[in-house]
C-alpha cells in the first residue's frame, strides 16, 4: 500500500521491480522518465516522504507504507495551474526537450523548502545531481533564483 | 538493466534479521540504503538470490551522544548525519566530508553502515572512519563483537564481517583537546567519487607542537590508507606550513602506491596525495590552534573542495 | 496549414522536434503573417500522418528549411484571407489590415471579420465551390535551398588552471553569434547555451575509452562524464544578424554552433593560462590529469 | 504587414505545459493494451565469428513470447540501406558496408544485436537474454586507425582488401607553389576526438499493426519520421499511407536519432506484425553507448604556410577518420572536417587528403557538430603555433585573414557534403571578431591584468577563436 501524490493505492508486486518502473507502468504515472537506471542522471527523481530519491534506485516493494510525490503531484493530477516553481520555468526557458524536467522539479521542490533564497553557487550545487543535455543549466538557474527571489531572467 | 529475480525479506528487529542471514548464508545479502548494491543489480553484475531489507528495523538507525563520543546506527541516513548538531560538534570531520558524499538524492537513502560495509576504496566514510579510530560493532546469531577501524577494511570492497555478520553500529571516540580535523578532496564533478580525498586529524601538546596526527587518504588504493610515514613527520613538530608540505610529499611517496584508471594516472594522484594532504594539514592546524581547547572547531565554510 | 472555423491556425510541418522550440518558433513565423496570437497556432511536428513530404531535424536546418516554408505556407493562406475578405467587406486587398485573429478596413478596425468566421464562409459545404478556386483559408507549401547558408561566430573565455593540481576553472564565456535572422532569441540562446556545455563536455569531461580489444572501458554516467550545473559558466551571448540570401527567412541555423569551436579555445586559453614555452596542446580531450602529464613533459 | 511583431521576439513557449506537468508523451511513455517487450542480446566481442546462437532455452522460459536470430528473420534480413552517398569527389574511394539487423556470420563490435527477445515484460526478456547459448570465435580487434591500415591487419570486412573505408582528396589552387612562396611553415599532428551524444532520453521503438484497418502505428525517437515511414513501407511491403510513424516528444536528439534503420527500427515493426501484438523496446543506458552511433577521433597531420605578415598562403592537411565498424551515413562527417577547416579565412591553396577507417567500434555518425570539431581545431591551434612563431598577436593574425564583407557569396571550390562547391552565402566577420574582444575585454586584460595576476601567482588565460 503507497501513497501517492495524495492517492492510496494497493498492488502486489514482484520485489526486483523499481519503484521507477512502478510508477511508470502499474501507476501510469509517465511523468516520472528514466535515463540511466544507475542513480546518475536524476531524471527519475521523485519525493519519498518530501525528500528527493533516486526512483531507479529503490524497490516498489520498499515504498510500502510511504508517501511518494511525483511530478505530476505539483498540479494535483497533472491538470491544475502550474506550481511556481513550474512557472517560473516557463518564464526563463529553464527547459529544452524536458526530458530532464521532472527529475529537476522534484530536486528543487525540498531544496527550495530547506533555503528559501539560495545564491548562485548553492542552486548550482543542487541542480549538480540531475544531468541535462539540451539547456547548458543557465536558463535553470535563472528559474529557480525567478521562483525564490523574484530575480526576473537576465533578458535581453 | 533490471535486476534479476531475488526473493525478499523484510525483517523489523536485528534479531530477525540476523536469523535471516544465517538461514541464507552466502546467498543472502543485506540491502541498506541501496545507493551502491541496486546499480550494481540493475546492471546485473550483483544477482543476490536472497534479499535482506534493513529499513525496516527502526533499532538501527539513531545518532547517540557516547560520552563525549558518538554511536550511530548503521542503517542511519547519510543526509541525518549531515544535518545532526550532534555530529557537528563531536565530529567535525565527519560533517565537513558528508556534503562531498554523491548528491543530496542519495544521501537521502544512503546509510553510514551501508556505505562502510561496502567499503569501497574511493568512498568517503571508510577514510573518515580510519582517521577518527571509529570502532564498528559486528553482530551475528552467534554473538557480538568491536571491530577496530584499522582491522575492518581487507581491501576491495572486502571487510572483516564474516558470512552472516551485520554492522550494527559506528562508534567514534571523542576528539582530544586542542584537535583540528579537515577534510578535503579531489573529484572530477562536484558528487563524483573522489580521484583523491584526505581525511586528517592533529592535536597538538600544551605548547602547541603536533602531539599526535592520522592522514587517512581514500582512492589511492584498494582501501583507505592511513599515512603512517607522513605521521612521523608531524610528530612532536609545530605547525608549520613547511612542515605541511613535507608531510604531503612523504605521504605521496612513501604511503601510497596509487593506481591508474581512466579518470587519473598513479603520478597524477601521487602529486594529488602531496598538494590536498598539505592543504589539509594546513586547515587542521589552522583549526587545531584557534580551537584550543573548544573541540576541533565547525568548519566555516560547508563548501566541498572541488 | 488551415484556419479552422474557430479561428486557430493548424499547421503540420514534416520535421520532428527534439526540444528546439519549433512549436513556438514557427508559430510565431505564421502568427506574424496572419495576424494572429502564437497561443491561437497549434503545430504538429513529427508525424508523418499529418505531413506527408520532409527530411528531418538534424544540421541546425530546422528553422532554415521548416520555418521558411512555414513562412510560405501561410502567406499563401493571407492571400486567401485577402481574397475572400475583399470580397465580403467589398474593400481592396490594399485596404485590408490582418490584426487580432481578423481582417479589417484599414481604420475601421470595429467593422471587420474574424478569421474562423471568413474559415466557415470559405467552406464550400456552405455553397458551391466556385470553378478555378479552392476551398477553406489552407495552404501547403514546400522549401529546400540550393545550397546550405553559412552561419558564423566567435567565442572568448577566460580560464583559471590550478598549477599544482591542474584543475581547470572558467570564470567567463563569451559568445558572439550570427546565426542570420532570429526568429525568438530566447530559444537562440538556450540554443547556445547547451551547445557550448557540449562543447565543454567534449573538450574536458567526455572521453570513450577503447582498450584493445575494442572494449567500452566507461558505458556508464559513472565514468562517461557529462558536465553538471556546476561544470558549465554561465554564457554570455550577443546577436549580430547578417540575413542569409537563400531563404526568405533569412535565417541559417543554430543549433550545433555552441559545439562546435569549444575544444580550440579550450587548448588555447589553458596554454595562455599556464604561459610555459614548450608547452603546446594538440589534443582533445583534455583532463586534469592529462593536462598534469603535458605539465610535466614541457618542463 | 502591421499585426503585431512576432519573428524577433523572446515568445515564451507554448510547448512547456505539457514538459512541466509530467503529460508530455515520450515513446517509452506508450502503453497499449497487450503489449510485449523486447531485449536484444548483444555482443560481449568487438570482432568475433559467430557461428551459432541457440534460442532454445529462452524460448522455452515462461513469459517468454518469441525469441529471433538472423536465420528466423529470412528475407526480411538484408543489410541497412546506404543513407548518405558520398559526394562525386574526383578519384573518390568509397565502401559501402551497412548494419545489418541481426548479426549472421561475423560480429563486428561490442553491442552488435545476435537475438531479439520478445516476452511480456523487459524483466522477463533480460532473463531470456542468459538462455541463449552463442558460439563465437573472438577474432583480434581493429582499434588504433594506424595499425588498422598497415599491413597484414585484421579485417572488419574480408570482403574488402583492407579496413579503407574511404580515401578522398580535394585542392583548391597550388599548395605546393605557394609553399616555395613560404615565410613561415608550421606543421603539427593533432588528435581531435569526439563522444557519444548522450541525450538523457535513451532510444525507444513501439509499433502496433491494426488488421483491421491494415495499418501499422511506429512510435520512434528518431529524428526523421518520414524517411523511417518510407523505408519501412518498403521493408514490410505496405504502402506508405499504411504506415504512420510518430516521433512525439523526444528527449534530445543531438544527431544519433538521425541515424535510420537501426535495427531496432527494422525489427520491432516486423515483430508486432508477426506476432500481431503491440511491441516496445527502451534502450537502457548501458545499451546506448554501445548500440547508438556517436563520433570518435581524428587523427591529422597538418601544415600551414604563411607570409611575413601573418597571412596564410596554404595549408595541407592529412587525416584519419575512425567510422567504426559501418558507414551507412557515407562521408559526411570526414568532409564537414575537411570543409569547415577552412573557417572564415581566406585561404587560396589547401589539399585536403583523408582516410576513413573501418574498426570494430560502434558505428559513427554525426553528433552535433558533425566532424566540424575537427576542423576548427585545427586551423585554430595552427594558427595559435603561427602567430607565436611570428610574434603576432592571436586575434590579430585572425583578423589579417578573415574574409571581408565585400567577398560573398565566396566561392571555396572543394565539394561540400550538399555535392555543391562550399560557397559561403554571406557574412560579416570582422565586426564580430572585435565585439568578442570588447566583450571578453581582451586587450585590457592581455597588457595589464594578467601581468598582476601572474606576479600573484596566479594562472589566469584568455582564449579567442
Amino acid at each position: 500500500m503507497v501513497t501517492v501524490n495524495g492517492a492510496r493505492y494497493e498492488r502486489t508486486v514482484e520485489p526486483r521491480l523499481l519503484l521507477s518502473d512502478f510508477l511508470r507502468n502499474e501507476l501510469g504515472l509517465t511523468g516520472t522518465h528514466v535515463g540511466c537506471e544507475h542513480g546518475v542522471c536524476g531524471a527519475c527523481t521523485v519525493l519519498l516522504d518530501g525528500e528527493a530519491v533516486r526512483s531507479c534506485l529503490m524497490f516498489a516493494v520498499q515504498a510500502d507504507g510511504h508517501a511518494v510525490t511525483t511530478v505530476e503531484g505539483l498540479t494535483d493530477g497533472g491538470g491544475g495551474p502550474l506550481h511556481p516553481l513550474q512557472a517560473a520555468f516557463h518564464e526563463a526557458h529553464g527547459l529544452q526537450c524536458g526530458f530532464c524536467t521532472p527529475g529537476i522539479l522534484m530536486t528543487l521542490v525540498p531544496f527550495l523548502r530547506d533555503h528559501p533564497h539560495p545564491d548562485e553557487r548553492e542552486i548550482r550545487e543542487a541542480l549538480s545531481g540531475n544531468l541535462c543535455r539540451c539547456t547548458g543549466y543557465q536558463n535553470i538557474v535563472a528559474a529557480v533564483r525567478l521562483a525564490s527571489d523574484g530575480i526576473p531572467t537576465p533578458g535581453r | 538493466m533490471k535486476p534479476a529475480p531475488f526473493d525478499y525479506f523484510a525483517p523489523g528487529t536485528v534479531d530477525e534479521a540476523l536469523a535471516l542471514l544465517a538461514e541464507h548464508g552466502h546467498e543472502a545479502k543485506p540491502l541498506a540504503g541501496g545507493q551502491s548494491l541496486i546499480p550494481a543489480m540493475n546492471f546485473r553484475l550483483a544477482r543476490p538470490q536472497v534479499l535482506v531489507d534493513l529499513n525496516q528495523v527502526a533499532a538501527l538507525s539513531y545518532i547517540r551522544a557516547n560520552g563525549s563520543g558518538l554511536a550511530i546506527g548503521a542503517m542511519t541516513r547519510q543526509r541525518a548525519v549531515e544535518r545532526s548538531d550532534l555530529v557537528a560538534r563531536a565530529a567535525p570531520l565527519l560533517a565537513e566530508a558528508m556534503p562531498s558524499i554523491a548528491h543530496p538524492q542519495i544521501r537521502n537513502r544512503g546509510t553510514v553502515g551501508g556505505s562502510l560495509a561496502h567499503a569501497d576504496p574511493s568512498a568517503e566514510l571508510p577514510a573518515v572512519a580510519l582517521a577518527l579510530e571509529t570502532r564498528f560493532r559486528a553482530k551475528s546469531v552467534t554473538g557480538e563483537r568491536w571491530i577496530p577501524a584499522g582491522e575492518f577494511f581487507k581491501g576491495m570492497l572486502e571487510t572483516a564481517l564474516e558470512p552472516g555478520e551485520l554492522l550494527v553500529e559506528i562508534a567514534i571516540p571523542p576528539l582530544p583537546a586542542r584537535s583540528g580535523t579537515a577534510f578535503l578532496e579531489m573529484a572530477r564533478r562536484h558528487g563524483d567519487y573522489a580521484l583523491v580525498g584526505v581525511a586528517a586529524v592533529v592535536t597538538l601538546d600544551a605548547s602547541g607542537r603536533c602531539q599526535a596526527a592520522r592522514v587517512a587518504l581514500l582512492s589511492v588504493g584498494d582501501g583507505p590508507v592511513l599515512a603512517s610515514e607522513a605521521a612521523t613527520v608531524l610528530a612532536g613538530q609545530a605547525p608549520a606550513a613547511e612542515l605541511a608540505r613535507a608531510a604531503g610529499e612523504r605521504a605521496a611517496s612513501r604511503d601510497v602506491d596509487p593506481p591508474s584508471d581512466i579518470h587519473a594516472s598513479a603520478a597524477y594522484r601521487r602529486r594529488l596525495v602531496a598538494v590536498l594532504t598539505r592543504r589539509a594539514l594546513e586547515r587542521a592546524f589552522e583549526r587545531a590552534e584557534k580551537g584550543s581547547g573548544e573541540r576541533g572547531a565547525v568548519p566555516s565554510d560547508r563548501k566541498p573542495s572541488s | 496549414m488551415t484556419v479552422e472555423p474557430g479561428g486557430r491556425v493548424r499547421l503540420a510541418t514534416g520535421v520532428g522536434t527534439q526540444g528546439q522550440g519549433h512549436f513556438t518558433a514557427f508559430a510565431q513565423i505564421v502568427a506574424e503573417v496572419l495576424g494572429v496570437d502564437v497561443a491561437d497556432v497549434h503545430v504538429i511536428t513529427g508525424d508523418t500522418r499529418e505531413f506527408h513530404w520532409g527530411t528531418g531535424t538534424f544540421a541546425s536546418r530546422g528553422a532554415v528549411v521548416a520555418g521558411s516554408a512555414c513562412q510560405a505556407a501561410a502567406l499563401r493562406v493571407r492571400e486567401k484571407i485577402l481574397e475572400l475578405a475583399s470580397h465580403e467587406l467589398e474593400a481592396s486587398k490594399a485596404d485590408l489590415v490582418l490584426a487580432g485573429g481578423s481582417v479589417h478596413v484599414r481604420g475601421d478596425p470595429g467593422a471587420g471579420i474574424t478569421l474562423g468566421a471568413l474559415a466557415v464562409k470559405a467552406n464550400p459545404l456552405r455553397g458551391a465551390v466556385r470553378p478555378g478556386t479552392e476551398p477553406g483559408l489552407e495552404a501547403t507549401a514546400y522549401f529546400g535551398p540550393d545550397r546550405g547558408s553559412t552561419a558564423s561566430g566567435v567565442h572568448a573565455m577566460l580560464v583559471e588552471v590550478d598549477p599544482e593540481t591542474a584543475q581547470v576553472e572558467i570564470r567567463r564565456y563569451v559568445v558572439v553569434h550570427d546565426c542570420g535572422r532570429v526568429i525568438n532569441p530566447m530559444i537562440v540562446d538556450g540554443q547556445i547555451h547547451g551547445g557550448v556545455a557540449h562543447g565543454i563536455g567534449n573538450a574536458f569531461y567526455e572521453q570513450l575509452v577503447y582498450d584493445e580489444d575494442g572494449q567500452l572501458l566507461n558505458a556508464s554516467f559513472m565514468d562517461y562524464l557529462l558536465p553538471t550545473a556546476t561544470d558549465v559558466p554561465r554564457v554570455e551571448t550577443a546577436h549580430r544578424e547578417t540575413p542569409s540570401p537563400l531563404n526568405p527567412m533569412g535565417a541559417k541555423g543554430v543549433g550545433e554552433a555552441g559545439a562546435i569551436p569549444t575544444g580550440a579555445l579550450f587548448a588555447q586559453a589553458v596554454e595562455d593560462a599556464l604561459g610555459r614555452t614548450g608547452l603546446e596542446i594538440c589534443e582533445i580531450p583534455l583532463s586534469p590529469s592529462r593536462l598534469f602529464e603535458l605539465i610535466e613533459e614541457a618542463r | 504587414m502591421e499585426s503585431r511583431r512576432q519573428v524577433g521576439e523572446r515568445v515564451r513557449r507554448t510547448e512547456d505545459a505539457r514538459l512541466l506537468t509530467g503529460r508530455a508523451l515520450f515513446v517509452d511513455d506508450v502503453r497499449l493494451d497487450g503489449m510485449l517487450h523486447v531485449a536484444f542480446l548483444r555482443s560481449q566481442h568487438a570482432h568475433a565469428r559467430l557461428t551459432g546462437v541457440d534460442a532454445t532455452a529462452a524460448r522455452a522460459r515462461p513469459g517468454v513470447v518469441a525469441v529471433y536470430t538472423a536465420a528466423d528473420l529470412g528475407d526480411y534480413w538484408r543489410p541497412g540501406p546506404l543513407l548518405v552517398p558520398p559526394p562525386p569527389i574526383a578519384g573518390l574511394v568509397f565502401n559501402a558496408c551497412t548494419q545489418v539487423p541481426l548479426a549472421k556470420e561475423k560480429l563486428r563490435h561490442v553491442g552488435e544485436p545476435m537475438a531479439m527477445v520478445v516476452a511480456e515484460s523487459r524483466y522477463l526478456a533480460e532473463d531470456a537474454l542468459d538462455d541463449i547459448v552463442v558460439e563465437a570465435e573472438p577474432l583480434p580487434a581493429v582499434v588504433d586507425l594506424e595499425a588498422a591500415l598497415a599491413k597484414g591487419a585484421p579485417r572488419v570486412h574480408e570482403h574488402l582488401p583492407s579496413n579503407l573505408a574511404a580515401h578522398a582528396v580535394q585542392r583548391k589552387g597550388d599548395y605546393a607553389r605557394a609553399k616555395q612562396r613560404a615565410h613561415t611553415v608550421i606543421k603539427r599532428r593533432f588528435r581531435y576526438d569526439r563522444g557519444a551524444s548522450a541525450a538523457i532520453e535513451n532510444r525507444a521503438v513501439a509499433a502496433q499493426w491494426d488488421p483491421r484497418a491494415e495499418e501499422l502505428t511506429v512510435w520512434d525517437t528518431t529524428q526523421a519520421p518520414i524517411p523511417i515511414r518510407n523505408g519501412l513501407a518498403q521493408l514490410l511491403g505496405l504502402l506508405e499511407s499504411q504506415v504512420r510513424v510518430v516521433a512525439p516528444f523526444v528527449g534530445g536528439g543531438f544527431g544519433p536519432k538521425i541515424m535510420m534503420y537501426y535495427p531496432e527500427e527494422v525489427l520491432v515493426p516486423w515483430a508486432a506484425m508477426k506476432l500481431g501484438r503491440p511491441v516496445k523496446w527502451t534502450e537502457d543506458r548501458q545499451e546506448n553507448f554501445f548500440a547508438t552511433t556517436q563520433e570518435r577521433g581524428q587523427i591529422h597531420d597538418a601544415e600551414i604556410t604563411l607570409d611575413q605578415s601573418g597571412k596564410i598562403l596554404g595549408v595541407r592537411d592529412v587525416f584519419l577518420h575512425d567510422t567504426g565498424a559501418y558507414d551507412p551515413y557515407g562521408l559526411t562527417v570526414p568532409i564537414n572536417s575537411q570543409c569547415t577547416l577552412l573557417g572564415p579565412y581566406e585561404i587560396p591553396n589547401y589539399e585536403s587528403e583523408f582516410t576513413a577507417v573501418f574498426t570494430n567500434k560502434t558505428i559513427v555518425t554525426p553528433v552535433r557538430g558533425a566532424g566540424r570539431q575537427h576542423g576548427v581545431f585545427v586551423i585554430e591551434r595552427l594558427l595559435d603555433f603561427a602567430a607565436k612563431e611570428l610574434g603576432i598577436d592571436r586575434a590579430e593574425i585572425r583578423r589579417r585573414n578573415l574574409l571581408r564583407r565585400d567577398q560573398f557569396p565566396f566561392n571555396n571550390e572543394i565539394l561540400f557534403q550538399d555535392s555543391a562547391p562550399l560557397t559561403y552565402d554571406s557574412g560579416d566577420y570582422e565586426p564580430a571578431l572585435d565585439q568578442a574582444l570588447e566583450l571578453i575585454d581582451y586587450h585590457r586584460f592581455v597588457r595589464e591584468e594578467q601581468p598582476r595576476l601572474r606576479t600573484a601567482g596566479r594562472h589566469v588565460g584568455i582564449g579567442i577563436v
